[in-house]
């Protein structure tokens, strides 16, 4: 049994971090020994089962980030101190530990491992961060993370446009080894262009439906890897080898479709 | 020392490498799957359950975990047959493929099949997904709907045909008989039993389809029970599933009466590499008990 | 303080001081074994299903652990009847006492019940024993019997009779139906799943009787829909049966529609104390959710 | 599972220890890390399954020393070195370790557990042992236990008769605080009385019908006392507690019959 039963737990905070995202602090022990990168599995009673990463740890207790995108988040959203979560795992595998100087790229949500990556090592090891929002007040973490460059959607701080611009010209600027990127696959797609254009390592975390989290229902497969098990961080020789990745998506009925 | 045993496996005409297969609806949602789980080293891959149109399947939560098992009401998501086997067309397989197939009647059943057949090696009938309303479960419960679907389809192709019976019936040999009847080349036994799980603290069920189907070592013992009984009323061969983890769990089965085995579930606890851990485990057995793997089919019943 | 939630329940008339019965075949041999457990915190009691004559049961080996449960194939010995009435009206039990009979028709069941009658204070039928041949599969998995044999033994006696459900059918509320139309008090469900284990050594069914009954946490999520769907097709009260092994497992029976439980299984693992763990789980359950039993029962059907 | 599961073992040696009696010696570490009075169930494949005291343990192996009596005992006997038999357990409680100058009384096959008790403790503590058997040559481990007093039914050597004469006389002669006792329930019926007349503590094996050995088919109940999870080792005051003790024993199908 072990993390993969559901463990029902009470929310213990909820911080409004941007006007469409929330964290969530949880006490739960299994998850808040979980390595950045990895996830949980959150039911929603009532509402669904979602995929989220573990966005920081504190003590027993984890952080969940979440934006409001669809049903599932939404009425997570609603929930309030001491609303009931499912949660199961962490799944997965996590970020490597940073040991060069390192740089974070991050778009949207997809900031949230990041952070957490973050959360333990920028202390001991030099990390830059380059981040990506739609609009300023939705930058998340600002403060925390401290951004060297950003961009936003809509120019309204930063860069005008994606996370790839700020990124290679902090690259051009700064001494890094390696890169840590989380958000959405298209995004990834160009980092690890730029990344193999830079001779940089680079790792980066995944994101496919996932309706299982423990390797058995195929939702998240990009060819044969399993995003939820095999993933969902991969490094830039896996990415290489992935045909699909960036090219196609999965629907939820298992349908390809362009990203 | 003597040369090692073969573990090729000739299953109703089809060539085996070996005798572990993988399962329907575990990994098998793309054509990816199914070839990262031949390089992992099954002997056959199973795609999962394909029908007429695409299905985005069952709201999640769609897995829970029990003791000993799981329980799943993925719903039959699927992307439709033609898409499906459009995508099979572009990828080389180095193992047997088993079509799964699924549909609300025999004639659906035939056209189905008729769009599978060209990209696989043999078909798999699902009548007995437990979860899909008025999918599967009425259809494998009822031996005259199985006998009707069988031949159906087993007119249809000229590829191999299994049909795949479902536990939850009072007796599983006649399913088996009506589709032997019916000229299927196999059967696949067992799928999943019906089963539920219901949170404490919210009092609600947790599957969005509230219940699903058990799988995993829990149901184990009945797959072995299923594999013996159909051993004892039909002669085509069975292909034995349910709760199979170890190299054990396949001679258990195959003692049974199983020709070859699928492995589903396993896979969660033990990691894709539990192919070859069942198969190098199965080599060993046959090595230090002298014995063919054909000798072990259906052995059981000497005792 | 709020006062501490009261445990009584009221199961079709009978006034039990918890919800938490033995069930039939673990223990209940002998009155003595009753008592013992009465003595361990049981709310309720029930006796190895008698029949009409003594029987020794199959050849050893009888039970066989697999995972997360046992296999058994105790094959019903009992000392007939008679013979365990007698012995019965000697002890004192501190629990609500059910006695399980079995038998091959409606009159023998109704003669059995007879005997029973005076020294229990409810009957439970066995309609669905998996492995003594001709004894109760047969029986518990045809609607038309059950009926007969339930309306049989309702106008024998004057006290509450309750129907065993085998889960070993496609539709288990289809045998509920029908003991609710014979006038059934209520059902018992689920009684074990038909299961096999082979040793891979001698290649020999381990079960003196080949195959046997599985049991324990294995088939829990079994009873649980068992009891869901019971309680939508039926409205006299359902017995949960089934890996019962935790309080959380007491409560989400209950909530699948549980008026009470049986446990069996669960005293090899957890040892005689099951009973006072479970009681007092609830117990606690109940304070800190500030809700009644009987609120329980059902509770998961709101959503 | 743990020792629940059947374990299949081959057969280390055979040896005859009196005509009706063999000692097959097998490699199984659970069993050979029970206590003395512990049981296990033994699987003699295509004939039954009966509980056998373990009798000595030898690094990992494990002594079963078996009485030819019926059908099972019989397929046992025939096997020999390789022999397949399926061991689970040890099952039950095991006797108390000897404290003080103790005192085995043990009669027919009943002495086994006393011999791994004696083999466990007889260098710490002094401990006698008085035997009983059918005759002179079904004396089982004379050399080993080397008895102080002992009978056979046949005269043939020792007292004529049961084993409480032999007992009697060493319980005047010598100095015992405790007796243990194995073998026929009227045998230790009234060696229960014995102790209690002379004031000695007492610890007894008990032999029922054991279709379980794990507590839930109730065939080895002496009251509501299971014997093979309670027991098989009682001490005297729960003996005194049960009614049915010397007095009922159960068939196989549970009928209570006088003993
Ligand atoms: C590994 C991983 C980590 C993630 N981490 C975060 C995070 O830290 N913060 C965050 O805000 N988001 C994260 N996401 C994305 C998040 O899972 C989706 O935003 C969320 O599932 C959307 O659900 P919805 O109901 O709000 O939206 P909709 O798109 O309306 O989805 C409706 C339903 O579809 C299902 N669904 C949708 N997306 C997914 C999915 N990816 N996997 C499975 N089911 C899905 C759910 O059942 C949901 O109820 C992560 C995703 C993955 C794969
Ligand atoms: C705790 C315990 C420890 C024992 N230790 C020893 C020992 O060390 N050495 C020894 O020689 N004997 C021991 N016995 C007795 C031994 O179990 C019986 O002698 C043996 O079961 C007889 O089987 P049989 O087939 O030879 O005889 P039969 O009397 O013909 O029995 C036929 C069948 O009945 C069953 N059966 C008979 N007796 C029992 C029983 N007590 N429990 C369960 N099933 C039974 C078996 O299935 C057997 O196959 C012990 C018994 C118990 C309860
Ligand atoms: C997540 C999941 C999805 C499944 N999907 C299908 C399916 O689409 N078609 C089918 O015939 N069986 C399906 N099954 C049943 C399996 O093929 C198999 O019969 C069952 O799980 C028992 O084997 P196991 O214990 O090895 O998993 C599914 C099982 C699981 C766990
Ligand atoms: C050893 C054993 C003997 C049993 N004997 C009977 C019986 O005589 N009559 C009956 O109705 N059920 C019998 N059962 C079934 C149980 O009453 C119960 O329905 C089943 O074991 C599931 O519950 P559990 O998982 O809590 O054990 C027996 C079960 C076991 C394990
Ligand atoms: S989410 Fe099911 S396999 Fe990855
Ligand atoms: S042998 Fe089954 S309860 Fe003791």
């Amino acid at each position: 049994m072990g993390k993969d039963k559901l463990r029902i737990k009470k929310i213990n905070s909820v911080r409004e971090e941007t006007p469409s995202v929330k964290t969530f602090k949880v006490f739960d022990p299994p998850s808040a020994r979980s390595d950045p990168g990895q996830f949980v599995m959150v039911w929603v009673p009532g509402s669904g089962e979602i995929p989220l990463a573990v966005s920081g740890v504190d003590d027993d207790c984890v952080d969940l980030t979440v934006k409001k995108r669809g049903s599932t988040t939404e009425d997570l959203h609603e929930l309030e101190v001491g609303g009931k979560l499912g949660i199961r795992g962490p799944y997965g595998n996590g970020f490597s530990t940073p040991e060069e100087p390192s740089l974070l790229v991050g778009g949207g949500y997809g900031i949230a491992p990041l952070r957490y990556l973050h959360q333990k090592y920028s202390s001991e090891v030099r990390i830059l961060v380059v981040a990506g929002a739609s609009t300023e007040e939705e930058l998340l973490f600002p403060d925390e993370l401290d951004p060297v460059a950003l961009s936003t959607e809509d120019g309204s701080r930063g860069f005008g446009g994606t996370v790839l611009e700020p990124l290679k010209k902090v690259l051009k600027e700064e001494e890094v080894e390696k890169v840590y990127a989380s958000g959405p696959e298209k995004m990834i797609h160009r980092v690890l262009d730029i990344c193999r254009g830079r001779n940089l390592e680079l790792e980066a975390s995944l994101e496919r439906i996932m309706k299982c989290g423990v390797g058995i229902c195929g939702s998240c497969l990009i060819d044969g890897f399993r995003v939820c098990q095999d993933g969902p961080v991969v490094d830039l020789d896996q990415l290489k080898e992935l045909e699909e990745f960036g090219v196609w998506e999965r629907t939820f009925s298992g349908k390809r479709e362009p990203i | 020392m003597a040369e090692a045993k073969s573990l090729e496996v000739d299953l109703a005409g089809l060539k085996m490498s070996n005798p572990v297969i993988l399962a329907s609806g575990i990994m098998g949602t793309t054509p990816g799957g199914l070839a990262r789980v031949a390089r992992e080293g099954a002997g056959g891959v199973t795609t999962k359950s394909l029908g007429p149109e695409p299905r985005e399947g069952h709201p999640a939560p769609n897995v829970v975990k029990v003791t000993a098992g799981y329980l799943n009401a993925m719903g039959l998501p699927n992307p439709g047959v033609e898409e499906y086997a459009g995508e099979l067309e572009e990828v080389e397989l180095e193992a047997t493929v088993f079509g799964s197939i699924f549909a609300h009647d025999s004639e659906e059943f035939s056209r189905v099949a008729r769009v599978m057949e060209p990209t696989v090696d043999a078909l798999e009938l699902n009548l007995s997904c437990p979860h899909a309303e008025s999918l599967g479960a009425a259809i494998g419960t009822r031996p005259p709907l199985v006998e009707e679907i069988v031949s159906s389809v087993v007119r249809e192709v000229n590829i191999p045909v299994f049909a795949k019976l479902t536990p939850n019936v009072s007796d599983i040999t006649e399913i088996g008989r009506a589709a032997e009847t019916a000229g299927a080349d196999g059967v696949v036994a067992i799928n999943t039993l019906p089963g539920m799980a219901i949170d404490v603290e919210t009092e609600r069920p947790i599957l969005g389809n509230r219940s699903g189907g058990l799988s995993g070592p829990a149901i184990h013992p009945v797959a072995v029970k299923s594999a013996y009984d159909l051993y004892e009323a039909i002669s085509i061969p069975i292909v034995g599933v349910g709760g199979i983890e170890s190299g054990e769990d396949v001679v258990e089965t195959m003692l049974a009466g199983a020709t070859a085995v699928q492995v589903g579930t396993a896979i969660a606890d033990r990691g894709m590499g539990v192919f070859r851990e069942l198969n190098s485990w199965l080599a060993d057995y046959l090595d230090s008990h002298q014995v063919e793997l054909s000798e072990l089919i259906g052995a059981a019943h000497d005792y």
